[in-house]
């Protein structure tokens, strides 16, 4: 056991990555001398060479799609994309190639490809710097999608993302860089597309993902207050979906409310909303309730606070959902 | 379509006639002008066996009887769709007999010519186009990728492998070289350009070959570009060079020459094979809406395999009875593919679940169940 | 009245615009001379000149990137996608810049550019050119996404897209392309925004839009004989969804299915399926079902009737839905 | 940061110490040298009147204090973020001062030089970065684009601009020109070389200016490309010239025949301007992660202000007094800036729905009625 920062958990993960696989390779804008603009790559190239941790041009597509080649070459790249408003020049090579690869090819290519996201707001930064893209990910077949929200999960799902032979959207909330927690350096507790029950309650269940768990995890210390015994689950996996755990507490609480930055249109709300309404029709003593982003383009810092999911609107959205 | 289909030997008048705008004639490197006379270019000497010579003449029939195949096929319903490479045989032949067996082909969608030359199963372009698979293939096996249709796409997938094999220092004599092949049009999409970028930065062991066949489906070159791909390469510091694609020998000696340069470690460059696209951009393609006889007579005049021919035949290397035997090759190697393509089995439902994870991730494996039960119910509902 | 295919329909909609407009412009790859892969845009540059209807680079990036510029220097061009799996590589220039300039600009800039895309499958293609990418942009605050299923709301709602201020995603249901149609020629029935209750019915209501819809009024046909009296409601527009309707509908049946042929993760039945559950939580019967496609890449062409909604599983899902 | 601060006079020695690798002087236009003399460069006369050459001084001091200004404010919490341009004062200026009125500017994040010198109001640049709007300024009015911060996507808007710039027939004498910003890192992008494309291709009156300051944040040319782009510009076919962007008239002069190109229909044109970044890429970056005082020394001794002033002295143009006067100037500049961007109004929560649409649809309108009434109803309840 060791406290550490989601940023220095991340990057002991990555160098045990380095360390155990040689052809794991890193590669990104400003990952090597800068060590990222995060830090998340900090030393890495120091340690393992500019022939493993590699500063590439300026130019998304030809990350995601000079991975594609190495990753039949053998090798295993684990991309940066420095923020996640910077993605979608790569949209084409993530969508059209990385994750249709192995189907393509019945099935005998496979490209073990992780591409590390910071995401998501809250950091008071300009335009594209605090998007929030799962959305794009998880609709496209063939990709996995999955977020951390605590350090001891970010060591352990980067390590398993690279692990894997499919290609890994890692999403890193970037506004829980700085928090410590405890990372248990031995071993993992959870398999990468496990959910957790963060908090276990009865009256009604938060689901929530990366940057929102601590946002859950307030409202429901907050919510003791109010009277109410409030169940927090930290989805991880986004694509696929650890159902059985949504499930179960649903049939438990009869009550849900998904918690996500992202819009709400089509957010993961909308798939958790619709999916546990058809599986647990008669356990809904409610409908399904989601505390989003708003559908608009994300804010000017000074208005971000308005925009992000908090306490108050899931409070909110708690006693609406009590009200039914 | 009949109007622009297979050139017969071209009349003698036909190459005197309107040259159109889009078919000035650039400068290029040459070794057999369209009448079939060698000549020499400077650095891009070429002396084969007299064995290989005529197999190239071989590749050349070969590759356009089965091309042909694949337009006979998709007339008569066998095929959704075949992409024509006519008129590219010798930028196909050349180039890819050009190559060492340990060389890596990135190929479009065009490239039946080099998977043919490669010596490899030629079966997959035909899987593709008739729909009951995707092209998959083993690509490790046959160190040749998978068609690739988004334009320009697998111009990074290939500047990444070369990465890799620079990686791997299987550079120098015994080295490999990686091409990738993409046309007149991918120069203008952003990936082209960005390929071009890391291939230069990370020295890659890179050879574009781009097949300059005059069109993006109805789109000529001036729409597409100001100044020839082989000039853009030099714009990113990479060697371009531009060479007769309808001449075989040439095609042969400058890919050598760039796929020497890039086993030896000394990096990337740009071969523009000016060629000309005879069929219509697909079958599913009208070009008569965009070019007319003219032009096509002015091509005819300068087709690969008549010129070859006329030359193998002057300096004594083959005689008709070797160019029947070939016509004869040819029809066997036809008629096994037409019988193989007929007989491709039927995809069933459960393979468009089969190989998107490697590992199926249960909801994905319960939606695969569903749908092939309910497939299965319906089945026996309409045989009851 | 005019009986057209919905292709003629596009391309006189597309003419009335040009006539009508002379800061509008076409462009895309091979809309000039050859009229377009489909021929929406047939013989509009012999008559408008290649000034106006422009043949461009095969660069989809710069098409979208190029027609801001042009719509910020008062045009409004109307640009083709030639087909739906050929627009990632636009996909920044869609998503970061044309969705979001105009609340960048605090309301200053308009950039009325239409994205006609030819979407969907059916049509026994290969790779690429059978997809539905419309989550993408409905998920995408900033964009409009509108598609037709017949040919006269294609005449109509292109002529309306084009006249608006907002940058809208056009899809287009290949499939239907051929498909003869009435067209009056005099005035539009609809707004761009609104859902049409296209076949009245009481057992349950089937959700559709473009390709899907003419596979949900089969299947009210077929479903009668099974003594069913299904309604169906053609969406029209995606984003924004016309909701009333759909509510109106399931308070009178108190089922519904959506059919799409995108695949159903995050597919449009999510936020239909999430956001009715929510409005009209009392008045389900059963959970909002899901017809689409499978959460796979776009099957080989021999599997896409495998893979594409069809009348027997639209009507199992009625089945379903009625179990409950 | 303090160690690489905005530069002062370069210490004599400075210039002789040790040149990095990244910084091997090159070929350029150049009319004043770092020492401050006037030198000739074929081509590129200019002959400005005093005052002009005066107010260039003016320029290069009023931006360099509203910068630095920038940076102060973001060190006191006043801006989230600030992206210094200090060194490449001259390019902006004189790039900037060598448009006409009704040419039209695409700047990327860091022009506020350009900026000023159009004689704009420049707090859009730190109602941005203050966070309390986009950047939203009237552009048309402007004739000045909206900073764009995914990088070279600007680059395709200003291409299609000035298409529609052809479009309107508004070329010849009294024709207009487009300018858009980009920096050494953008040349990698897709979209930056689709740009070179579209240009070309349409013979589009727009001129790249690229501020090669030698970094995209920690990554050197090296990472970018292999040879530099005003020769990237000619592999597309377009004119390419590199100047000494440390150099206002140089900068001037080029950029003056570039438009005046662009403005006469005779077609797009690329100017690289070989400049350095002094500070590090934002106020969030550490620059000394990636490059030493050496680095910085050899740029100091190019500064381009000093050699400026040296000339505009030696020649008798101006005297310490004028000096003097444009220092308090540019006081006055910084302290009504400051005053303004410390009182620049907050944002509401409205303001997030209004301008996404042109017409806000029925679900948006309500949800802003929420989020309006939500946000109200707990200002209520704190207040009680
Ligand atoms: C990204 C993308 N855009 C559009 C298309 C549609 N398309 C298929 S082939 C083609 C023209 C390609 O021209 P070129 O690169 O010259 O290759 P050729 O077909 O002539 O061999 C186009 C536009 C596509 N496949 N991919
Ligand atoms: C598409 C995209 N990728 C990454 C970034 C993050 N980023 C911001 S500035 C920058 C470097 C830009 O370098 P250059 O083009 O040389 O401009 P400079 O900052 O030096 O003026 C990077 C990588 C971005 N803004 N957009
Ligand atoms: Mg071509
Ligand atoms: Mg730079």
């Amino acid at each position: 056991m060791a406290t550490m920062t989601m940023v220095k958990a991340l990057n002991s993960g990555l160098r045990r990555i380095l360390e155990e696989n040689e052809k794991a390779l890193i590669m990104g804008e400003d990952v090597g001398l800068l060590g990222g603009v995060f830090r998340v790559t900090d030393a890495l190239q120091k340690d393992f060479g500019s022939e493993r941790v590699i500063d590439t041009p300026l130019a998304e597509s030809g990350i995601i799609g000079t991975a594609i080649g190495l990753a039949m070459r053998g090798y295993r790249p684990i991309c940066e994309i420095q923020f996640d408003g910077f993605v979608y020049p790569a949209f084409d090579q993530l969508v059209s190639q990385l994750a249709k690869f192995r189907n393509r090819s019945g099935g005998l290519i496979s490209l073990p490809v992780v591409v590390r996201i910071p995401f998501g707001g809250g950091i008071g930064a300009v335009e594209h710097h605090s998007e929030s893209p799962e959305s794009y990910f998880v609709h496209t077949a063939g990709l996995k999608v999955v977020t951390c929200s605590n350090p001891n999960d970010a060591h352990w799902m980067i390590q398993q993302a690279a692990a894997g032979d499919d290609p890994v959207v890692f999403l890193e909330p970037k506004r829980r860089y700085q928090a410590k927690g405890e990372v248990d350096t031995e071993r993992a507790a959870l398999g990468l597309h496990q959910a957790a029950v963060v908090r276990p309650g009865s009256t009604a269940t938060l689901i929530a993902y990366g940057p929102t768990v601590d946002v859950a995890l307030a409202s429901a210390e907050a919510g003791v207050e109010e009277g109410h015994d409030l169940e927090v689950i930290d989805l991880r996996s986004l694509s696929p979906i650890d159902w059985e755990p949504l499930r179960a507490s649903l049939r438990k609480t009869g009550r849900a409310v998904v918690v996500h930055e992202a819009p709400r249109t089509l957010g993961m709300g909308a798939e958790i909303a619709a999916s546990l309404s058809e599986e647990c029709f008669y356990s809904l003593e409610a409908p399904v309730l989601r505390v989003a982003g708003y559908d608009v383009p994300y804010p000017a810092s000074r208005l971000e606070d308005d925009y992000l999911p908090n306490l108050d609107r899931v409070l909110d959205a708690v006693d609406r959902s009590l009200e039914h | 379509m009949g109007s622009v289909d297979r050139p017969r030997p071209a009349k003698k008048t036909a190459k005197n006639r309107r040259k159109p705008a889009s078919t000035n004639e650039p400068e290029f490197v040459q070794l057999l002008t369209p009448e079939g006379k060698r000549v020499d270019h400077p650095g891009y000497e070429l002396s084969l066996t007299d064995e290989e010579y005529r197999g190239l003449y071989r590749d050349l029939v070969v590759i356009r009887e089965l091309d042909a195949q694949g337009t006979a096929l998709q007339r008569q319903g066998q095929l959704g769709l075949w992409p024509s490479l006519l008129g590219q045989e010798a930028a196909q032949a050349g180039s890819g007999r050009a190559l060492r067996e340990k060389d890596t082909v990135f190929p479009s969608y065009r490239e039946l010519g080099v998977q043919w030359v490669r010596g490899l199963d030629i079966i997959s372009a035909f899987s593709l186009f008739r729909g009951v698979d995707l092209g998959g293939r083993d690509t490790e096996a046959d160190r040749f990728g998978i068609y690739s249709i988004v334009i320009a796409s697998q111009t990074l997938h290939a500047a990444g492998y070369a990465m890799g094999v620079a990686k791997d220092g299987s550079v120098g004599e015994d080295g490999e070289a990686v091409v990738v092949y993409h046309g007149d049009g991918a120069t203008a999409e952003g990936d082209f350009n960005e390929a071009l970028i890391w291939a230069g930065v990370f020295n890659a062991p890179l050879v574009f070959f781009c097949q300059n066949n005059q069109y993006a489906i109805s789109e000529t070159n001036a729409r597409q570009f100001r100044v020839p791909p082989h000039q853009r390469a030099e714009g990113f510091g990479l060697p371009g060079i531009r060479v007769d694609g309808n001449d075989v020998l040439a095609c042969y000696a400058v890919t050598r020459s760039a796929a020497d340069r890039a086993r030896a470690g000394e990096g990337p460059s740009l071969i523009e094979a000016y060629t000309y696209r005879m069929q219509p951009h697909t079958t599913s393609d009208d070009a008569t809406r965009y070019r007319d006889e003219a032009e096509l007579d002015y091509w005819r005049a300068r087709d690969p395999i008549v010129r070859y021919r006329s030359w193998l035949t002057e300096s004594g290397l083959a005689d008709e009875e070797f160019f029947a035997s070939v016509d004869a090759e040819a029809e066997r190697h036809v008629l096994d593919l037409r019988d193989r393509v007929m007989n491709l089995p039927e995809p069933e439902i459960a393979d468009m679940f089969d190989s998107v994870y490697a590992d199926l991730p249960a909801e994905l494996r319960a939606e695969r169940a569903e749908a092939v039960a309910f497939q299965a119910s319906l089945d026996e509902g309409s045989e009851a």
